[in-house]
């Protein structure tokens, strides 16, 4: 068959952050496939410079809006190892508590904001409010009482307040816990129906044979701080994620690009299911059984599916969290002390798009003399790249039209649920 | 006097607890009993500690307590004031629902029994500041009177609290406007009773006719009390001076530091200043006709429609502040409406402290 | 809608970003429990976070973020061109947010400390209204999406709206949040307008002022009870400079 | 503690069996209650002043509802909020009540989009009255400037239905510019009034104006004041009765005999919001109308 295709994308909708799509087939022989991320830069490493350290925070968090309470979290733990600082065990429960709110909140505006209309082949959710206003209802159902969760534990759930280098600046309101914690009964109800839903939907069958990275499970789903893992087998300390990434700059990105053992890697929810499935709550590896998600899953698509898969993991973890905390005394401390020294510390976090690192160089007034950040986005941009080159081959081998060629690269690129603003800091 | 029985049509002129007082004893040991008797069937607000000051002092408010050992009758003052539980910062007043170019009001202001236990004695009176504006004036407030009969309120006696001058007000004692008034007396709590209710409850307890003991033990703590009081300002000439001293500098010098940052008003047990505003639901299908407790020295207060700001300087909004307090609530209801807990004069930023201001006003013009 | 029999159509709206995070669109989307009547009462044309399809016949514009590259001047100069009214939404939109604070570094070197030898393009940060007239601006890092919906439904009644006048100490003091200077840190509270129903103090951080000054502060005595307070003239400035909203006002002389 | 008492209610026909009793000890406890009533007409008198004819609906309220020359009323556009508007037109007219607003924030921007038969909200009337039963007997002077012509309106519906009560009447007023006159068609019928003197004065002209150009005070100069036999009604900007009431003052009228109609925004209009209080005095119980001597006694009022 003697196809041509021109697909240009600029930029690709319901993804945050500007990226352009572009495919070129002459002849039924893919051309070109890129996808490049344009974002405007905005320079954080060079803001952090001089900065207090109580600020780097308040400064990171605005890296992005979807994943802000991450990169908070990130960012005092990076300040806190540089300054040998240990926050009481409340403060990690409750970051936990924070965490989950966010994943669980950044999944379900993917998964049925985002993604969904894919599958319904609708360009967006806004049409559901008429033809399935319980389908938007159950959407935000489940985003608000993550939301909430963030609000009550992090002060708010777009750039937190209470996540402060020492611990948590506040204890929540026990009554607001309380409630949280049966409003998330009410959420596993709502995530079975998402899976309900999710089951219908036709994963494309593809795979391209892929190196997974993450946080290194031990005893438990890993997301915050620990040792880092490949699926190729590379494992490495906290610390020594420069030789995880390997962060070069191209020409036509505004992104920058990682690689570890192979042309390209992948950062995730897919890649924490691969790494480290068996730590997941009971119900999740139910339901990921039930969705049709194995093990060694080297199919983007489905990285929706793995995310459905955490966002069930998360809802059970939080309840157990939040009957601990209750438990907890009045007096409870949850900040420790604090006194800023000369050093250097790394912050590893998995955010809903894959591992995050912060990584920051102190003088000895607790002012920022050096900073990096990694984002997932950046991880992943390159298998992005290499999954659409992948991908518009076997689709001009099987004679795609213009329309089918645009859908399922558009999806496969969505599946990654790329936080480009992210990447371009 | 009988508490007056609500009928159709005839409110009563005064609330509930005013009027006659009767005294009698309790025991301490009964003392967690009584309060754990009106936890069983009210919400219960209490003094609580929330934190350190700077200073390493604690930090109170009046919050709800579910159990007895959270509560610490201790304190000192609390930072904020308990009159939200009668004037909350917001409150519906009406509720319009939208059909079809026409709509329909409907008003509620039915309120759930509380309790109030542990306030001091200037907190009460503040309470009767409130019952002038709200429940003995011209249109008796139906939301203040809903919350005001529904409340249980229990005070003690304390201790002189730092930087009050409730003594040059009359505030420092109070006889009516509680439903249960203690004062310790060694063994046992000596209880002023302000109400049946006050009343069926402590004798629940065990209370006891009081004896001339317990009475001489009673003054002999009021007096050990009234030593300890350390402002000695003397406010009884400051309406005429107010109104003499309109034009004064010393306006200029603290108007220079106010913030307009409304927090004296916002902490005061009396202020009670409000703006009324509406809204719409996001739907479209319902307007909302809301109270908001708006304050004297913020910038907007006398901003009128089109703009015009009748009071466009800190100076002059501070001005007024003191002008209400001290002249303009006499003028109406011949008593100042401060109550002198200086609860203003610890929350300023700027160190704007009645105390201060007041002094500075008596200077002017003593020679 | 039809009330006081005024009939007034769902007004046409888009939603644009430039250099910023996404967050203030986000919130568009948050607030679920009116997130329905919210979606409802517009009409999205255009909005590429959670829609596909690029309507070009809006009459509102919400623009989120600062400019900071040539090719958002250009985008932005034909949205205003198209837009009956143009809403900038979040500090980055009303002041450059904390974009701003790079325009204090050489960007030549920061360019090259970021890509190396393969630099990008970029710009000092600007707001929306140093680049083309705004008609309304939503402050807050994110902006509150209560007063946004208010907005809304005042851009669809067709009313003028008032920002609070008064500062965030009002809204602490609302619920109950024991005043963070008087813990000892350091709050722009007294001097920032009000509005959003002051989450950070209850969260155990002082203002950082992304919602701008109040109207009229009294930056004077702020300063001198701060410095009162231990507070240095570079926290202070720091503190002010970190949204942008308080541009042009400094304490102490030096920057 | 259980079985407290329940706060006291008021239904509409306890509330009904109550004397209205503007402005005194009313005991009505649904305060924040309404008259709906509906717009039945709206006149354009300027380009940013409309007069409403608004009718409370229900017939028994709108009997009830009566009020006396300078009162005023908050007018509620349920959503919106509640305007204060002085009440323009006769308090004989039981039918409508008529009120000239001006488009001045956002409550009033919405009234001037409504169409008729909307529907809005009434509370009071509210407020101190003109002393119309003291002018009996007496020359009168009525005098505004600008929208005090709003205010005053009801006094002068008030003079001209009652012409045998009063001796000399004067109705003068003044504005910036002719295109800002209120009322003007209204004027004929005024001067046909047997005894009735009514002037115009603007500050401006411009072209095709022929009457008087000047301030109001101008018009003071040529009429004829008997001034221990004389009241004064003076509606408008302070500026303006500030000049005109000296001026009286000069002529002689004591200033207990002078009355001004104060300006403020009331909130709740009975006395609980401060919003309006000037000194220690609540514009909207003690006031809007003071006699001139309370005016300038009031600490900030001019």
């Amino acid at each position: 068959m003697n196809v041509d295709l021109n697909i240009r994308i600029h930029p690709l909708t319901r993804v945050e952050g500007h990226g352009d799509l572009l495919v070129r087939v002459v002849n039924g022989q893919l051309q070109e496939v890129h996808w490049d991320v344009v974002e405007t830069p905005r320079f954080f490493e060079v803001m952090l410079k001089g900065k207090h350290y109580t600020s780097a925070a308040i400064l990171t968090a605005r890296i992005c809006g979807i994943c802000s309470i991450g990169h908070a979290l990130a960012s005092v733990r990076a300040t806190e190892r540089a300054f040998g600082v240990e926050i009481p065990e409340t403060a990690a429960k409750l970051r936990l508590l924070a965490k989950h709110g966010e994943t669980l909140q950044s999944h379900v505006l993917h998964l049925l904001f985002l993604a969904a209309p894919d599958f319904l082949g609708l360009p967006s959710v806004l049409p559901l409010l008429e033809s399935s206003p319980s389908t938007v209802t159950l959407a935000a159902r489940l985003k608000g009482v993550a939301n909430r969760l963030c609000e009550v534990v992090a002060g708010r759930a777009t750039h937190p307040v209470s996540i402060q280098v020492g611990g948590m600046a506040v204890f929540p309101d026990r009554r607001e816990l309380a409630s949280l914690k049966a409003e998330l009964a009410g959420a596993v109800k709502d995530l079975a129906a998402v899976a309900e839903l999710f089951k219908g939907f036709e994963m494309p069958a593809f795979s391209r044979e892929t190196e997974f990275v993450s946080l290194k499970g031990e005893g438990s789903y890993p997301w915050i701080g620990g040792a880092l893992l490949s699926s190729d087998g590379v494992e490495r300390a906290e610390g020594d994620y420069l030789r995880m990434t390997n962060e070069f700059v191209d020409e036509r990105n505004t992104s920058k690009l990682c690689r570890l053992s192979r042309e390209s890697f992948a950062v995730g929810a897919l890649a924490r299911w691969n790494n480290n499935h068996r730590f997941l709550h009971p119900a999740a590896r139910a339901a990921a059984e039930e969705l049709g998600l194995g093990p060694d899953c080297h199919n983007p698509f489905k990285n929706n599916l793995a995310q459905l898969v955490e966002s069930i993991h998360v809802v059970h973890e939080s309840i157990a969290l939040i009957e601990d905390l209750l438990a907890e005394p009045e007096s409870v401390q949850t900040m420790a002390e604090v006194s800023p020294r000369e050093g250097e510390g790394v912050g590893a976090v998995e955010v809903p798009r894959g591992i995050l690192y912060h990584h920051y160089d102190y003088d000895g007034e607790g002012r920022v003399v050096r900073a990096n950040c990694i984002i997932p986005t950046t991880q992943n941009n390159l298998n992005i790249q290499h999954d659409l080159k992948r991908l518009a081959l076997d689709l001009a081998a099987d004679g795609a039209d213009d329309a089918r060629m645009e859908r399922l690269c558009s999806m496969l690129i969505r599946a990654y649920d790329p936080c480009i603003s992210c990447s371009v800091h | 006097m009988a508490c007056g029985t609500a009928t159709r049509g005839r409110p009563p002129r005064r609330p509930r607890g005013e009027g006659f007082t009767l005294y009698k004893t309790l025991r301490k040991e009964a003392f967690r009993s009584v309060v754990e008797a009106i936890l069983a069937g009210s919400e219960g607000v209490e003094p609580r500690r929330v934190g350190t000051d700077r200073h390493g002092k604690p930090i109170h408010q009046f919050l709800p307590v579910e159990r007895f050992e959270d509560i610490d009758f201790s304190y000192d003052t609390t930072e904020f004031s308990a009159k939200t539980y009668f004037l909350p910062f917001r409150e519906r007043l009406s509720t319009y629902r939208f059909s079809d170019g026409d709509w329909e009001q409907e008003t509620r202001y039915r309120a759930e029994p509380r309790a109030l236990i542990g306030l001091h004695s200037c907190d009460i009176h503040a309470l009767l500041k409130l019952d002038k504006v709200f429940a003995r004036d011209w249109y008796p407030s139906p939301y203040y009177l809903s919350r005001r009969r529904n409340t249980f309120i229990l005070g003690i006696d304390h201790d002189p609290c730092e930087g009050a001058f409730c003594r040059s007000l009359g505030t420092d004692t109070v006889t009516h406007g509680f439903d249960l008034f203690l004062t310790d007396i060694g063994e046992s709590y000596f209880a002023a009773v302000g109400s049946d209710r006050g009343l069926s409850l402590i004798d629940r307890f065990g209370a006891r006719p009081i004896t001339d003991e317990d009475s001489h033990r009673y003054v002999a703590e009021r007096k050990r009390i009234a030593a300890l009081m350390q402002n000695d300002l003397n406010l009884n000439n400051l309406p005429n001076l107010l109104d003499i001293e309109f034009k004064s500098p010393i306006w200029e010098k603290w108007g220079a530091k106010c913030l307009s940052c409304g927090t004296c008003a916002m902490v005061c047990p009396t202020c009670y200043c409000h703006g009324v505003y509406e809204r719409i639901s996001m739907d479209f299908q319902e307007g909302a006709k809301i109270r908001q407790l708006h304050a004297c020295t913020l910038v907007d207060f006398a901003v009128v429609a089109g703009g015009h700001n009748f009071r466009p300087t800190p100076e002059s909004r501070l001005k007024y502040r003191y002008y209400h307090q001290h002249r303009g609530f006499v003028e109406q209801h011949e008593e100042p409406k401060c109550v002198g807990c200086n609860r203003c004069g610890r929350a300023c930023l700027a160190g704007i402290a009645p105390v201060d201001v007041i002094r500075e006003l008596q200077e002017e013009v003593a020679p | 809608m039809r009330y006081l029999h005024i009939d007034s159509p769902r007004p046409r709206i888009a939603v644009f970003d430039f250099t910023d995070c996404e967050g203030c669109e986000l919130q568009l989307a948050n607030k679920e429990e009116t997130l329905v009547p919210f979606l409802n009462a517009v009409e999205i044309v255009n909005f590429r976070e959670i829609a596909t399809g690029a309507g070009e016949d809006y009459e509102i514009a919400f623009v989120e973020g600062a400019i900071s590259r040539s090719d958002e001047v250009e985008r932005l100069k034909a949205i205003r061109g198209k837009a009956r009214l143009l809403v900038a939404l979040g500090s980055c939109a009303c002041f450059g947010g904390v974009n701003r604070m790079k325009n204090a570094y050489d960007l030549g070197a920061a360019n090259a400390e970021i890509y190396g030898r393969t630099p990008k393009e970029t710009l000092p940060v600007r707001s929306v209204k140093e680049v083309v007239p705004v008609d309304l601006e939503i402050p807050g890092c994110p902006v509150s999406k209560d007063e946004v919906e208010r907005i809304v439904r005042h851009l669809v009644l067709d009313v003028p709206f008032a920002f609070h006048a008064y500062p965030v100490c009002v809204e602490c003091k609302q619920r109950f949040t024991t005043c963070l200077m008087e813990k000892g840190q350091l709050c722009l509270g007294p001097i920032v307008r009000a509005g959003c129903e002051a989450p950070c103090p209850a969260g155990g951080l002082g203002c950082w002022g992304c919602r701008g000054p109040a109207e009229a502060p009294n930056l004077e005595e702020f300063f001198a009870l701060a410095r009162e307070r231990g507070f240095t003239d570079q926290e202070i400035n720091e503190r002010m400079a970190f949204f942008g909203g308080f541009e042009g006002v400094v304490v102490g002389g030096t920057r | 503690m259980k079985n407290l008492l329940l706060p006291y209610e008021v239904t509409k026909e306890a509330e009904m069996a109550e004397p209205l009793d503007f402005n005194r000890r009313s005991r009505l406890m649904n305060t924040h209650r309404v008259f709906k009533a509906e717009i039945s007409s709206i006149t354009q008198l300027t380009e940013k002043e409309k007069l409403f004819h608004i009718r409370i609906l229900d017939p028994a309220e709108r009997q009830r509802f009566t009020f006396l020359p300078g009162q005023f009323v908050m007018v509620e556009v349920p959503g919106y909020g509640e305007v204060p508007i002085s009440i323009a037109g006769s308090a004989s007219n039981r039918g409508f009540i008529e009120l000239c607003i001006r488009r001045a924030g956002m409550v009033t921007s919405v009234l001037h989009r409504a169409k008729a038969g909307a529907r809005v909200g009434l509370r009071g009337p509210f407020g101190t009255s003109f002393p119309v039963a003291m002018m009996k007997d007496h020359h009168v002077l009525l005098i505004a400037g600008g929208l005090g012509l709003a205010p005053l309106r009801s006094a002068i519906l008030h003079v001209t239905e009652n012409r045998s009560d009063f001796r000399n009447v004067h109705i003068l007023y003044g504005t910036k510019s002719p295109d800002q006159l209120l009322f003007d068609y209204q004027y004929e019928q005024w001067r046909r009034v047997d005894g009735v003197n009514l002037s115009i004065i603007v500050e401006e002209g411009g072209d095709g104006w022929t009457g008087e150009v000047g301030l109001v005070t101008r018009l003071l100069d040529r009429i004829p004041i008997e001034p221990d036999r004389t009241y004064a009604i003076v509606c408008g900007p302070p500026v303006m009765f500030k000049f005109v009431c000296n001026k009286l003052g000069e002529l002689g009228i004591p200033m207990r005999r002078m009355f001004v109609s104060l300006e403020r925004r009331m909130h709740c209009g009975m006395g609980k919001c401060c919003r309006c209080n000037i000194g220690s005095t609540f514009t909207c119980k003690d006031g809007p109308v003071f006699d001139y001597w309370t005016a300038i006694n009031l600490k900030e009022a001019i």
